[in-house]
């Protein structure tokens, strides 16, 4: 079985690659219906990993494990919200209150929270690593939001120069990074289309 | 009250809960974080539900269309295949399902990292120097030092000292320490458009939350 | 006659008796000379006539070696007060093992296996796992008993080094602990030079006694405690040891060592000349240097020198088991000077090799032996069980015949005549006695361990090497058992002929009861009795061998008749066993004359099958193979024997008429000198007297000889058991697993360090400030900071772009942002969306690839007054001039199916190619998604000609805007918008429209000023505080 | 070109693989990865629990490569605490992920003989937005006994979230993401941060095989000549050669 399902990822793999590179009328529609199976699969996907939320805290209120109180709280307002969904649709006016009321809120104030939690690890930063790249990082960091920084006389003096400067050593560091991010997903997905790497249980 | 109304007081209510979290974890910050994963993932899979699956592969399958329906055919077997993953014993019968996924997913991240990243990117350092000004030569050569030598400071090969340690050359190590400063820099200019926009976002939670309190109270 | 109750055990005892007859404890409270006690001076002048005539010729010749002795002692700066250090360490080691039931002197044998496996691979630390050696003690005296100014530095190598496993692991702090800590001591003295090494003829036996004063030894001996016993047999085997090795300062001063340390004026010197017979021959003083190192001073007790066993193969496996057996080699007296040399750092060799050519080996063989790697030597100790004489043998000079007949029986050694004087023959019966001695006690102390504890006695009979290389096999136990049933008959034989005529009267009386006490089927020197023998093995068996086994059925020793128990089988089998391990048996001689002890009795049989091998241990070895093809018995593999059953061999060993025939004598005053009674004094003076008695082991029924406290440091030994041999290491991982189950069973308290509190301070104090600052400034919704008209190149060129767009035109809006970030989003893409509905009025078409973002399509155009109702808004209405297209799955390829047709793959798309949409405007708060729309339009773009006007404009979040700046330098991008502080610049040249970042904005300047205070002045304490906690760190404590 | 560049990796890779099973790659220290080995091993000593979280990457992103290293590494982080009674937990924040999370964890606990102790409530979806994933994740490392937290993957701002969670509970954190705006927070939150490609060498430096081995030195080959072709390229740029 392992040696089918290594095929079938290589095969579709393949297929999608070289619908990419060689636009080719077949491998394109190959390529747009496999990517239409996958998102097919994918959303389907979602619902398994849904159902696998639930049983996880299902499970954990079963077993009595600590603070598995929270879990009927999460069943309930997962499952609440699913049918409420499916029910009214998306764009329905429920679906705008539980955006607005709840997801908007809670992951802004979240978001909000890391204003004060960056600060901390930042004034952390020295005691837990003391080097010169740390000072480096640090001092940009300052100098940056000098630059950005609002103040009652206005901007200030010399910002754009100041961020110029900066953005110019950042975006060579930046495009290096990237290039070898790219570079590092370009072998990662190659051991998977070559058949080394199998997640999908194949080993 | 208007709906309005509501959701700016559950709002209110559920960010304050969550500014509990900066005085350490507590019952009410765990009950607020719940109660968002739950709704948060049930719209998500409304969303998916409605977007993909009801047009994607419900409603082909109620149609009577031939053509539609055998399209959906191998995806709604595969799909069906994934609930396999809910059982540990016969797990193995979505992987062909996964296996597909998968591939098609190396194929993209590929594709996106070749074509969109890494000839683009290179593509965009070497412009750097057409039609150059004096300015712009030396930017350009700043950023083309900053690529190169970040790109080198990530070489993994080494080689193995007389003494048994692994390292790499002088003259590469000094390379690779270049690099590291424009790493430094890069994070920290990141690093502060990060705090810039969990700024904003506190500055937008306080805002909305004070000024419902405004409103609330006719100020 | 009057009868003693013996406070120990209650059973009555004769009343001439010191020493309970049964469990050894002194019946007489003023008889036992305790520690502590000072003893009393006694006169033994008159007993010079009661001596024997061999033993008046030993003081002679201890005469005439005194003034050599003299002449020496001026030489040796050595104390010899500290010699007898070792003896009573040793006993004290003895007591301190007190979870055995197996004597300590047994149980020290057995920790050299891990001793020595652990050797093998790191030396040190195999001294650390060693265990105190009974047998150390011997090694001791035996490393003053060398002799020569070369031994004397190497002696000192020896204490420092790593020659002696307990030397060097004294010297290893690592590896320090209570046993080799009192070692260390017995190390550093063994280093010294001895006085009267040189001379050969005053080193030995005193040595390990050795009192202040010869006078108070001297009338030490009158009282002796029981517990001297001990001290005793070592002494006197040191003399063994050095009459074996033929070594001129060692056989002699065997003897005359100990001698001299008695009072010269005390005329008692010479009582112990006799012991210079015991392994024979004195030899070239040039010792080996390696002598010190190991226990070879019995190599040649059985007496024999013999040849390199033909054939013999090399060292066998299983280290382990070697140490057990190694010193056992030559137990017949088979040479091995095949053998290579051992290498002095073996720490096992030691402890075991002492008894290497128990059945006597000429001085060269016991160089060799004592130079032997252990594989071999636990082996070859075998092939001189028979003590076969070889060349060196057949030198031995016929006027030594007469004095040393009774050496036959005891060992074929060599013993040139003008060496020592002969002893007289009516010596011999007792010497029988004392070569039985040996299985006695052991009975009693069966070590309680597998068949493992016995593969010592496998070899005991002359098993040839490859035999006994296989570690405690059923076979080995049994072929020792065979060939051990055999070995005595010779002797036997040999000795009725010569010895029973000139047997003394006392001991006369002795046989004869014992003769018809017990049968001869009993006698433990039948095969039959030792062990099952297969009727191969019988073919296979030595001539010498068979005839022992008949000879063993008719003829019994009187001594051994008269002492050998009546008990089972099994337990004269384990007497056997224990033959070798039996020093104190090897002692006999003197207490046959004071405490007719069990010991006595019981020991001789074992040592004649020891000592007076058969004349042909070749073939003995040659037939060991078949020998081993019979089962080990089931008793070899029971455990220890109780106390009872040990006390019961006692009983039987002592008949009671014994003790009537012989007439309670004063002790020979040279006889209660040998006890080493001062020496406990001296060592344990400052130790509380201990008046415990000793219930097992050798000591059984000493009372007072192990004191409680500490001998020679403030460190007692430590208890080794025998049943489980794990290294330290191994225990260290024991403990560790046990720590780990149980700090998994208790619960974790949570640590609130000072650190860690401070953290939570530290987060609370920037939270409040952040908060009350930022409400403040909200709540006041002041206008003071001023914002710039300059507007970045990016911004400018995506203003400049939204005036490039048709009027009406259709735009793709991608809503690629997490709900976290809607408020910055929405303020930073206001502007621009402004700008664009107010200029351009064009029909938006909002897609997002987060499920999320559909959601927020609403928010955003409500938030930006896009989607309110006119007058306070734009009016913009949805499914009229925007659309909500949803969500885009499949992430890139969802968006490059988009790009490549619009509405296959979002049906509510009303544009069927994507190229309708005049502009792409990405509102995305992550670089990723930015990049994955800008590339995926780009190669639209190459592909599409009809895409060459499509604008691509990105509104995206401060942190995203820094990634996609390389975009906009490259012309992907035709503007960008990148967080609050350029969207106020735009928002301002907007005509502050919508005016979200204008609310905004000076809330943002004094956040961003509160935290570039924070975390300057944070980095500036935690960099005070880290330099100070690492110095804190470096400072020395 | 495209092409070209993916057949050129794809025959190192090859070559290289082949090349290391005979001798073994020698890579720079990282000290991320040698205090990973020891988290690991304390973990399984010491009875408590490792938490890898694997991001939101989603697979059909070219942030899916950053996902597929991160379950790369997690077969090899699973067959090394197979013998563990406290299995590791692994969460995610895509669905896609978190059932190949399960898979992954399933087949490394075959693959070292443990099948009984694989459960498959260890591979968790803990939300599927960005911030509902980070935040289902926290109480993981707060109650389920965790001493090390490994994040590999996609991860956005919410990482500072975890980095700050596992900052509270005193465990040890290693960081890695593709994202740049996570590695700049990773590198002032994280005890160990895993910077730009540092997430893909994961494998080779825990010992997932001579295939992952072999990657990073067709990463080093590429790396160079992507430089060799910028600095030539950006010469003809200057002399005005156009392509």
């Amino acid at each position: 079985m392992r040696y089918l399902t290594a095929a079938i990822a290589i095969a579709s793999g393949l297929i999608v690659l070289l619908g990419y590179f060689y636009p080719l009328d077949t491998l394109i529609q190959l390529r747009v219906m496999l990517t239409d199976w996958v998102v097919i699969i994918a959303a389907m996907a979602v619902l398994v990993g849904i159902a696998n939320l639930v049983l996880v805290h299902t499970d954990k209120i079963r077993s009595g494990e600590k603070n598995s109180i929270y879990g009927v709280l999460l069943i309930v307002s997962l499952l609440f919200t699913f049918v409420a969904g499916l029910v009214f649709g998306p764009n329905s006016q429920f679906m705008r209150v539980a955006i607005d009321a709840i997801i908007v809120p809670v992951e802004a104030s979240l978001m909000a929270i890391l204003a004060v939690t960056l600060v901390y690890a930042s004034i952390r930063l020295l005691r837990r690593r003391a080097d010169v790249m740390t000072v480096i990082f640090l001092v940009v960091a300052l100098l940056f939001l000098i630059a950005v920084m609002p103040t009652p006389i206005g901007p200030v003096p010399g910002d754009f120069l100041l961020l110029q400067f900066l953005q110019m050593f950042s975006d060579g560091g930046a495009r290096g990074l990237l290039i070898g991010i790219a570079l590092g997903a370009l072998l990662t997905s190659l051991r998977v289309l070559i058949g080394i790497d199998r997640p999908y249980g194949g080993n | 009250m208007p709906i309005e109304a509501i959701s700016a007081i559950i709002g209110l209510v559920l960010s304050l809960l969550i500014f509990s979290y900066l005085i350490g974890d507590n019952p009410l910050f765990r009950s607020a974080i719940y109660l968002f994963i739950g709704v948060a993932s049930g719209y998500a899979a409304v969303v998916i539900w409605h977007q993909v699956l009801l047009p994607r592969l419900f409603q082909p399958l109620l149609s009577a269309d031939p053509n539609q329906l055998l399209p959906v055919v191998v995806p709604l077997g595969l799909s069906v295949s994934l609930l396999a993953k809910l059982s540990p014993r016969i797990s193995w019968m979505g992987s062909f399902a996964m296996a597909m996924l998968v591939g098609v997913s190396a194929a993209t991240a590929l594709s996106g990292a070749v074509i969109g990243t890494l000839i683009p990117q290179s593509r965009a350092a070497m412009d750097a120097f057409a039609s150059p000004t004096v300015g712009r030569l030396l930017q350009g050569i700043v950023m083309l030092a900053g690529t190169a030598l970040t790109l080198a400071y990530f070489q993994f090969s080494a080689t193995r000292a007389a003494d048994g340690s692994i390292k790499r050359s002088v003259i590469f190590e000094f390379l690779a320490w270049i690099g590291r400063v424009f790493i430094a820099i890069t994070f920290g200019v990141l690093f502060a458009g990060v705090y810039m926009a969990a700024l904003s976002a506190m500055i937008e939670r306080l805002s909305s939350m004070i000024n419902f309190v405004k409103s609330f109270l006719g100020l | 006659m009057a009868s003693l109750t013996c406070p120990n055990c209650g059973r009555d005892n004769p009343d001439f008796l010191d020493d309970c007859q049964f469990c050894q404890t002194a019946l007489r409270r003023e008889a036992t000379l305790n520690i502590g006690e000072n003893p009393t001076k006694k006169s033994t002048g008159e007993l010079e006539g009661v001596l024997p005539d061999w033993l008046r010729d030993a003081r002679q010749q201890a005469r005439d070696s005194a003034e050599e002795e003299a002449a020496k002692e001026a030489s040796k700066p050595k104390s010899q007060k500290e010699e007898p250090v070792d003896l009573l360490a040793g006993l004290a080691f003895q007591g301190a093992s007190d979870e055995e039931e197996v004597p300590d002197w047994l149980s020290a044998i057995n920790p050299v296996q891990d001793k020595k496996t652990a050797a093998l691979s790191k030396p040190k630390t195999a001294d650390e796992d060693q265990p105190s050696d009974f047998f150390a003690q011997f090694e001791q005296s035996n490393q003053r008993l060398v002799d020569t100014s070369p031994t004397i530095p190497l002696a000192g190598d020896l204490s420092q080094e790593e020659a002696l496993p307990w030397m060097s692991g004294s010297t290893d702090e690592s590896k320090k602990d209570e046993l080799t800590d009192w070692f260390t001591q017995t190390s550093a003295q063994s280093s010294e030079p001895f006085p009267f090494d040189t001379g050969g003829t005053h080193s030995g036996g005193l040595d390990n006694f050795n009192p202040p004063n010869s006078q108070e030894s001297f009338d030490v001996t009158q009282d002796r405690p029981a517990a001297s016993q001990q001290p005793e047999d070592l002494s006197w085997l040191h003399e063994l040891e050095k009459s074996t090795k033929g070594q001129p300062p060692a056989t002699p001063s065997g003897d005359m060592g100990w001698m001299s340390n008695l009072d010269p004026s005390s005329g008692t010197q010479e009582d112990l000349s006799w012991l210079n017979n015991f392994g024979g021959t004195p030899t070239p003083a040039s010792a080996p240097e390696s002598q010190p190192e190991d226990l070879s001073w019995l190599n040649n007790l059985g007496g024999t020198p013999g040849t390199p066993l033909p054939g013999e193969p090399a060292a066998p496996p299983a280290p382990s088991n070697e140490d057990d057996l190694g010193w056992l080699n030559n137990l017949g007296g088979q040479p091995l000077t095949s053998e290579p040399a051992r290498a002095p750092s073996s720490s096992s060799e030691e402890d075991l090799s002492w008894l290497n050519a128990l059945g006597g080996t000429t001085p060269a063989p016991a160089e060799n032996i004592s130079s032997e790697p252990a594989k071999e030597g636990d082996l070859s100790w075998l092939n001189n069980l028979g003590g076969t004489p070889i060349e060196p043998a057949s030198t031995q000079s016929s006027p030594s015949a007469d004095d040393m007949d009774w050496l036959k029986n005891f060992s074929e050694t060599p013993t040139p005549a003008p060496a020592e004087p002969a002893p007289p023959q009516e010596d011999l019966d007792w010497l029988n006695t004392l070569s039985g001695a040996p299985s006695s006690e052991p009975s009693s102390v069966q070590p309680a361990s597998s068949s493992e504890d016995l593969t010592w006695l496998s070899n005991l009979g002359g098993t040839p090497a490859p035999a006994s290389a296989e570690p405690s096999t059923p076979q080995e136990d049994m072929s020792w058992l065979d060939t051990l049933g055999g070995t005595p008959a010779a002797p036997s034989t040999e000795s009725a002929a010569f010895e029973q005529p000139e047997v003394p009267d006392w001991l006369k009386s002795i046989g004869a009861q014992q003769q018809s006490a017990e049968p001869p089927q009993e006698s433990p020197y039948s095969p039959r009795n030792t062990a099952p023998l297969s009727e191969d093995a019988r073919q296979e068996m030595p001539d010498w061998l068979k005839s022992a086994t008949e000879a063993s059925k008719s003829t019994s020793l009187p001594p051994l008749g008269a002492t050998w128990p009546t008990s089972e089988k099994p337990v004269e089998k384990r007497k056997l066993d224990e033959v070798p391990f039996r020093p104190k048996g090897l002692l006999t001689p003197y207490q046959t004359q004071n405490e007719p002890v069990a010991d006595t009795g019981q020991a001789v049989p074992v040592d004649e099958t020891v000592f007076s091998t058969p004349s042909d241990s070749t073939l003995a070895n040659q037939d060991v193979d078949a020998l081993f093809a019979v089962d080990m018995p089931d008793w070899l593999s029971q455990p220890a024997p109780a106390e009872g059953e040990a006390s019961i061999s006692q009983a039987d060993i002592m008949p009671p008429g014994v003790g009537d025939d012989l007439s309670p004598v004063d002790l020979p005053s040279w006889v209660q000198a040998m006890r080493p009674v001062e020496a406990v004094i001296n060592e344990t003076s400052a130790v509380s007297a201990d008046q415990t008695t000793e219930r097992e082991g050798p000591l059984v029924g000493l009372r007072g000889v192990i004191p409680l406290a500490p001998i020679g440091s403030a460190q007692r030994p430590k208890a080794i058991s025998l049943k489980l041999q794990a290294t330290s290491e191994q225990q260290a991982g024991a403990s560790l697993v046990e720590q780990i189950i149980a700090s998994e069973a208790t619960a974790q308290p949570l640590r609130i360090s000072p650190f860690v509190a401070s953290q939570r301070a530290l987060r609370w104090g920037l939270a409040a400030v952040f908060i009350t600052v930022l409400s403040v400034m909200i709540g006041m919704g002041t206008r003071l900071m001023p914002i710039s008209a300059a507007l970045p190149a990016e911004v400018s060129n995506a203003s400049s772009t939204i005036l490039s767009i048709p009027e009406g035109a259709p735009v793709l809006v991608v809503l690629d942002y997490e709900p976290s970030l809607a408020g910055e989003m929405e303020a930073t893409s206001g502007p621009l969306l402004d700008q664009l509905v107010v200029l351009r009025h064009p029909s938006l078409t909002f897609v997002s690839t987060s499920p999320s973002g559909t959601g927020l399509v609403d928010r955003l155009l409500t938030n930006t007054r896009i989607g309110q109702p006119a007058p306070d808004g734009l009016g913009y209405q949805l499914d009229v001039q925007y659309f909500n297209a949803g969500y885009l799955p499949a992430g890139l390829a969802g968006v490059r199916g988009f790009t490549e047709a619009p509405q296959a793959v979002l049906p509510s798309v009303k544009e069927k190619l994507f190229s309708e949409f005049a502009a792409v405007i990405l509102i995305t708060d992550h670089a990723e998604s930015g990049q994955m729309w800008i590339e995926q339009v780009t190669l639209a773009k190459q592909s599409d000609p009809a895409l060459a006007n499509q604008q691509f404009l990105v509104a995206a979040s401060a942190q995203a805007g820094p990634m996609l700046r390389p975009y906009t330098s490259s012309k992907q991008v035709a503007g960008m918008v990148s967080g609050i502080s350029d969207a106020a610049r735009y928002e301002f040249v907007n005509n502050s429209r919508p005016g979200i970042v204008r609310s905004y904005w000076d809330a943002f300047g004094v956040g961003l000023f509160l935290a570039i205070i924070s975390i300057v002045l944070g980095s500036l304490w935690s960099l005070f505080t880290g330099i100070r906690a690492r110095r804190a760190e470096a400072e020395p404590g | 070109m495209a092409l070209v560049i993916v057949l050129i990796a794809a025959l190192l890779l090859v070559a290289f693989t082949f090349l290391r099973r005979r001798s073994p790659a020698v890579l720079r220290p990282i000290q991320a990865f040698e205090r990973l080995s020891h988290a690991i091993g304390l973990a399984v000593e010491n009875g408590t629990r490792l938490h890898i979280s694997l991001g939101r990457g989603n697979l059909f992103t070219a942030r899916g490569g950053s996902a597929l290293a991160g379950l790369a590494m997690l077969r090899r982080l699973a067959e090394r605490t197979s013998v563990s009674d406290r299995p590791p937990i692994v969460t995610s924040g895509d669905a896609s992920l978190s059932i190949l999370s399960q898979d992954t964890l399933q087949a490394g606990y075959k693959a070292a003989g443990a099948d009984d102790q694989y459960r498959a409530t260890t591979g968790r979806l803990t939300g599927l937005t960005p911030f509902s994933y980070a935040a289902g994740a926290i109480p993981v490392t707060r109650d389920e006994n965790v001493s090390a937290n490994v994040l590999l993957g996609d991860f956005g701002a919410e990482a500072a979230l975890l980095a700050e969670a596992a900052d509270r509970e005193n465990t040890h954190l290693i960081a890695a993401s593709d994202n740049l705006s996570a590695q700049a927070i990773l590198y002032a939150a994280a005890q160990d941060p895993l910077i730009g490609e540092e997430l893909f060498a994961s494998g080779a430096y825990v010992g997932a095989g001579p295939s992952h081995e072999a990657s990073l030195h067709v990463q080093d080959v590429l790396r160079w000549l992507v430089i060799l072709a910028i600095l030539v390229g950006a010469l003809l740029r200057m002399v005005g050669v156009g392509f």
